[in-house]
């Protein structure tokens, strides 16, 4: 199958909310039926081929190009397909998604992944805060699936995160795995403070030390088996978590002791 | 000017059931014949009275508090979309004061009955219910705790308290008096709760929930309010509460009482374990005592937010569910509790409490006596009625969903054994004619000369959810405000009021009291009738 | 001059709202504002009933209200993504007639609270 | 989750045997908080007035109110949600090292004597200010302090409030919940209320230079605001309404002068425990009212053509 090109023809002036930009949407239509989808400029209702310019039709794989960072939520709820960006994204980068790929060549804002199911989020550049969270009010983040930023995050990464994967590469500010119900944050670089804050159960995994809450307590030296097959997961995506012992081990902590939670933070250590 | 042409005409409060009847409306009321205006041809349709929610929470501070505490349910619920002339709204478990008269308008009820007013937020209730448009609105106020009229009960004062609860509805711009959980709430602002009717309330000597229901019952009948007292009772949710119900009623014996989801108070057992319906000792006791009332308070399956004034139940809940709670304590009067909360017919305690509101609804003989209600939100929200109407008029379809029940459940509970099936002269007594008689309205529920011209038309379907839920016309007061499915006007609604008489030296006597409680100046606080859009005084005739 | 009293007055300077404060007034200023705090005081006393201010502004020049109204209606008409923002120091009145000129634009609204 | 578990201020008067007030200086920001509402006044249930309650006031440095406190904790600049979530998992009986609560400024002793003295509370009452809700973890510390004084139910009874400052702003809250079901951070640009803070919030809206109008009442955000927040008000259309001329109308296209709430403008307005209260104005202002105002721009907008096509009236699934 071909693919879908966009390419952005007119730099939006006020952020614009384009959720259409989605396999699920585009997957049957003709190139004329894809010009003529809506996106909204603030309140303004335009077509897509207001802000670019349309290659192809009838395909679950789309690429976007251009500066992209005031448009919003880019494959929301999508269940199948790939999208490719070279440039930035706005915020809510795949939330709700439910399956398929999503690779950004650029920046992303808050909100990535928020409220996902399934799927996979790759994100090359920076990530925004909130990213897999759950929304206010909302009692669960993420469900499953797995978002990687190769850069750095903002707050809250994680909150209320139920299963699945999050992977950080640069350092993440505050707040990282709030209220974590479960699944697993990768820190590569660390995070600033608070990490785990309120954490009920699941795993942060971080490979620089961490500034640890008051409310979490030191359990022991322990590498845990589900690492290595976790490990081996992630290599495919090209993370490397060290596991051998022989390079060192990782300190648990467990906490968060105000909820009382038994959520797991494990820093590494090398020998 | 209207008409309305061919419908078959279903009027209980006229004893019209199902003939073919022409209806003329002018000036907002219903006359004898028009010469001129639009004609609508109901030909092969049928024709309601506007319904009456008798027991309502829509407007006011624990409503709002719902609102801020459920975003999420904004999200994922129904939006209304703005146009140049309507407002938008979002409807859900807590709607929005727009989205309230869009949904109760939507399906063809007209007037509404906010049950649960603290009076000192009364102000803030008339700001919302300003905001409600299309329908008509009635307040009650909260009275059962507030701690100027215990204290004059326990040192057995019933006049002074008989003038100032009169005071305190005229000052809270009310339509009549709500007990809720007498005693309890009081109670609860120490961490404690009333569950006995006759034993003393904490911080008093001797004032115990059965005197203070007593004496409410008599104060409502002493000031000739068109509604009585409307009652939440004591023990609410627990399992075994059923002798707390009967207890409550038996004390209440030859006044008269609106007693209010029912629902929620017909429980036997002695713990959650045990618990089971008790709905054949409660709906005998209404069938032999006509001068009581009641609303069903029933459940449906699904999520919703509970908020009621009763907030030892609500604390109880909260740990129930490890969700979100909120509780808001009001000086002197009240306090309210406000808990998201998911019925599951999975849940053997939420199937038994589906049981029971629908087993009350059918075992109450007479519809004059038992009216729809899902206490909003409480059981369920209020646009979610034309489910109940469809479990009530269909036997099969309640076999259905009881298959979908745990099976634990049958020793439980009588529902399976009830082949009743309301007709749609019940289902207009239920949801219209009946509450607006028990609310002292007569000109509502009611589509005789000279009452006002709320008319919901429906178009005959099998399906009779979609039916009650899609009335094809909804007429408020002469106007066409639905219409195949889409709002056509959003008028303001009136509010009713009542000044029911008190002793002139009432508010020299209760100043210094007053001050000595509250926070506020005594001159602020009633409202002013000027904050009212649309009031309407209706007549309180003391019995002297 | 004619002196006005008023009794049990509302201060709105901080979230106390005190409702207990005896203003006495003459046709231009409060000149004394009975049981209000320091804070209180100072906010009655600092306002007057003069016309200090123009009418309106547009673009930095003086203009009559009517055509003040006229040009902020097109400017907010115009426009993509409006903002209506504030409401800390007005009435809920005036609060309800915000909200609903957000809705009727299409606007974004927020409040100190976000801050 | 927690949640919020609140009471109005006449409670606290009546009841209130505890006070706990956090990273907020009542004695000079809410001067009658202390003799209105929560220490001196007496009441049935607390016939001595002041001695029969403890105060506690938590705060980065002694304020002039730590003098009226029984009991002054300091707390390090920024670790009040550290200390808030020590005192969560404390009253749960939760072991906390000794080392882990010093760094917070505050010893374990302290809060061991905290805790106790919470449980035993009949009715304790903890106020928050503007200090704990501005400073680093913002709205995370409030919602801290928000779940200790519910989880606090379970031992005793336990309430919480806001110090909301700047008037009605307690207002804006109420009404904007009541018609959009929102309390702020709200975008109605799809037709019907959406709320995202962070998203739809002043300062970020700004910032990010999202907004190409504005419409500003009651605020001064010229004044108050980060510079690229003004920036970006500088250079789109802006519309101030304000009884005086503020730094934000001097960066505005339009400035209408109005009258001052409660001065010279009636209506009503929210204490910050969410109970209304009427406007008496003692003067006559020679300016319209912000509620004229807002209607009269409001009615002149309607008369131009609306914004959005056609469309349905209602949706099942918003966006």
């Amino acid at each position: 199958m071909s693919k879908i090109i966009l390419r952005l023809k007119e730099q939006p002036t006020v952020p614009l909310e384009a959720e259409v930009l989605s396999p699920d949407t585009f997957a049957d239509l003709s190139n004329d039926e894809i010009r003529s989808k809506i996106v909204y400029h603030g309140k303004r209702q335009r077509r897509v081929d207001d802000f670019f310019d349309v290659e192809g039709e009838r395909s679950d794989d789309l690429e976007l190009h251009g500066n992209l960072h005031r448009v919003r939520w880019i494959g929301r709820g999508m269940s199948r397909g790939r999208i490719t960006v070279h440039g930035s994204v706005g915020m809510h980068l795949g939330a709700y998604m439910k399956g398929g790929e999503i690779e950004v060549h650029g920046n992303a804002s808050d909100w990535i992944g928020a409220e996902m199911r399934r799927g996979l989020i790759r994100v090359h550049g920076n990530g925004g805060g909130q990213i897999g969270a759950g929304y206010r009010g909302s009692l669960k983040g993420m469900r499953n699936g797995t978002i990687i930023v190769d850069g750095s995050a903002g707050l809250e990464v994680g909150m209320r995160m139920r299963r699945g994967t999050i992977v950080i590469g640069g350092p993440a500010k505050d707040f990282t795995g709030l209220q974590m119900k479960g699944g697993t944050i990768v820190l590569l670089s660390g995070a600033e403070i608070r990490t785990g804050a309120w954490m009920i159960r699941g795993t942060i995994i971080s490979l620089v030390p961490l500034q640890i809450l008051p409310t979490f307590s030191y359990a022991c030296q322990y590498t845990p088996d589900f690492l290595k097959v976790y490990s081996r997961q992630l290599q495919q995506l090209g993370i490397t978590l060290p596991c051998d012992p022989a390079d060192g081990a990782y300190e648990l902590y467990s906490g968060d002791a105000s909820v009382p939670g038994k959520g797991e933070v494990l820093v590494w250590n090398s020998a | 000017m209207l008409r309305i042409t061919g419908g078959k005409v279903y009027d209980p409060a006229n004893g019209i059931d199902g003939e073919v009847r022409e209806l003329c409306v002018s000036d907002g009321k219903f006359v004898s014949a028009v010469e001129s205006g639009r004609t609508i041809d109901a030909t092969g349709m049928i024709v309601f009275p506007g319904g009456v929610d008798v027991h309502t929470h829509v407007a006011g501070g624990a409503i709002n508090f719902a609102r801020a505490m459920t975003p999420e349910d904004h999200r994922r619920t129904q939006a209304f979309i703005r146009s140049q002339t309507r407002r938008s709204g979002l409807g859900g478990m807590a709607p929005t004061t727009f989205a309230t008269g869009y949904l109760y308008a939507g399906m063809g009820w007209t007037t509404v009955n906010e049950a649960a007013v603290p009076v000192l937020s009364a102000r803030h209730t008339h700001e919302e219910l300003g905001d409600i448009p299309i329908v008509d609105k009635s307040t009650l106020v909260l009275m059962a705790n507030n701690e100027i009229v215990l204290d004059l009960l326990e040192n057995g004062e019933y006049e002074r308290a008989k003038n100032i609860v009169a005071w305190y509805i005229w000052a809270a711009k009310s339509y009549g008096v709500k007990a809720v959980n007498p005693g309890g709430v009081a109670a609860w602002k120490w961490g404690k709760d009333a569950k006995q009717l006759t034993s003393s309330i904490e911080g008093y000597s001797k004032l115990t929930p059965g005197d203070i229901i007593l004496q409410l019952a008599r104060i409502c009948d002493d000031l000739g309010l068109p509604h009585p007292m409307h009652l939440h009772c004591n023990n609410l949710g627990a399992p075994g509460n059923i002798s707390t119900t009967l207890d409550t009623l038996q004390h209440l014996e030859g006044h008269r009482a609106h007693i209010a989801h029912s629902q929620y108070h017909a429980y036997g057992g002695d713990d959650w374990d045990e618990m089971r319906s008790e709905t054949a000792q409660l709906a005998e006791y209404f069938n032999t005592h006509p001068n009581i009332t009641t609303d069903a308070g029933a459940v449906l399956f699904g999520d919703t937010v509970t908020i009621t004034a009763d907030g030892p139940w609500q604390h109880l809940l909260y740990k129930l569910t490890g969700r979100k709670w909120g509780n808001l304590d009001i000086e002197n009067e009240t306090g309210c509790g406000i808990v998201p909360y998911t019925y599951r017919p999975s849940n053997l305690v939420n199937a038994i409490q589906w049981s029971v509101g629908l087993e009350l609804l059918l075992l109450i003989k007479n519809p004059w006596q038992v009216f729809l209600s899902t206490d909003h939100p409480n059981g369920g929200c209020f646009w979610r009625y034309p489910e109940i109407i469809q479990l009530l008029m269909c036997a099969d379809f309640r076999k259905e969903c009881l298959k979908k029940l745990p099976d634990k459940i049958k020793q439980r509970i009588t529902l399976p054994e009830i082949v009743r099936e309301y007709t749609l002269y019940e289902i207009a007594t239920a949801m219209s004619a009946g509450p607006a008689r028990a609310l002292g309205l007569h000109q509502k529920g009611n589509l005789g000369v000279g009452c006002d011209a709320d008319v919901v038309i429906y178009e005959h379907d099998d399906d009779v959810a979609r039916m009650f839920g899609h009335p094809r016309y909804v007429i408020k007061g002469g106007e066409v405000v639905i219409e195949e499915g889409e709002i056509r006007a959003t008028p303001d609604g009136r509010e009713f009021i009542i000044k029911p008489h008190y002793d002139p030296g009432t508010e020299q006597f209760l100043q210094p009291l007053f001050e000595d409680c509250y926070t506020m100046a005594f001159e602020n606080y009633p409202v002013e009738m000027e904050r009212l859009e649309n009031p309407d005084i209706r007549d309180c005739v003391p019995n002297l | 001059m004619t002196l006005t009293v008023v009794n049990n007055a509302t201060c709105t300077f901080c979230g106390c709202v005190c409702d207990d404060i005896e203003l006495h007034a003459d046709d231009v200023r409060i000149v004394k504002a009975k049981k209000a705090c320091v804070l209180g005081t100072a906010w009655f006393l600092n306002h007057t009933a003069e016309r200090k201010y123009p009418d309106a502004l547009i673009d930095g020049k003086e203009a009559t209200l009517d055509e003040a109204i006229e040009v902020a209606a097109t400017y907010l008409h115009e426009a993509d993504m409006p903002l209506v923002y504030g409401m800390s120091n007005t009435t809920c009145e005036a609060q309800r007639e915000c909200v609903a000129l957000a809705d009727l634009l299409g606007g974004l609204l927020d409040s100190h609270t976000s801050l | 989750m927690g949640g919020k578990v609140t009471c109005t201020l006449g409670e606290v008067k009546n009841r209130g045997d505890f006070i706990i007030y956090w990273g907020g200086n009542p004695a000079e920001c809410h001067p009658r908080h202390f003799t209105k509402y929560a220490l001196m006044p007496k009441s049935k249930f607390l016939p001595n007035g002041r001695k029969d309650r403890t105060v506690v006031l938590v705060d980065i440095r002694p304020t002039k109110s730590a003098k009226a406190a029984d009991i002054f904790l300091q707390v390090r600049p920024g670790k009040d949600f550290e200390l808030i979530t020590i005192l969560r998992a404390m009253i749960k009986d939760q072991k906390i090292s000794a080392e882990a609560v010093a760094e917070t400024g505050v010893t374990l002793e302290q809060c061991t004597d905290l805790v106790a003295r919470m449980k035993k509370a009949k009715f304790g009452c903890v106020f928050f200010g503007m200090g704990l809700s501005m400073t680093r973890g913002k709205h995370m510390n409030s919602a801290a302090l928000l779940t200790l004084a519910a989880e606090m139910n379970a031992f005793t009874k336990f309430v919480a409030m806001p110090m909301r400052g700047h008037g009605n702003v307690t207002g804006a809250d109420v009404v904007m919940r009541w018609q959009t079901g929102y309390p702020f951070g709200i975008t109605f640009n799809r037709g019907y209320p959406r709320y995202n803070p962070g998203e739809f919030s002043t300062v970020d809206v700004l910032v990010r230079g999202d907004a190409d109008a504005a419409f500003i009442i009651g605020a001064d955000p010229g004044a108050t605001m980060p510079q690229p927040a003004i920036d970006h008000l500088a250079r789109i259309p802006t519309i101030v309404l304000d009884p005086h001329i503020t730094h934000t109308s001097k960066l505005s296209r339009v400035h209408i002068t109005t009258a001052v709430a409660g001065i010279s403008a009636p209506g009503t307005a929210y204490r910050m425990d969410e109970i209304p209260l009427p406007l008496k104005p003692a003067l006559k202002s020679p300016y319209p009212t912000d509620e004229e105002v807002v209607r009269r721009i409001k009615e002149s907008i309607a008369k131009k053509p609306f914004w959005m096509p056609d469309g349905a009236q209602m949706i099942a699934a918003q966006v």
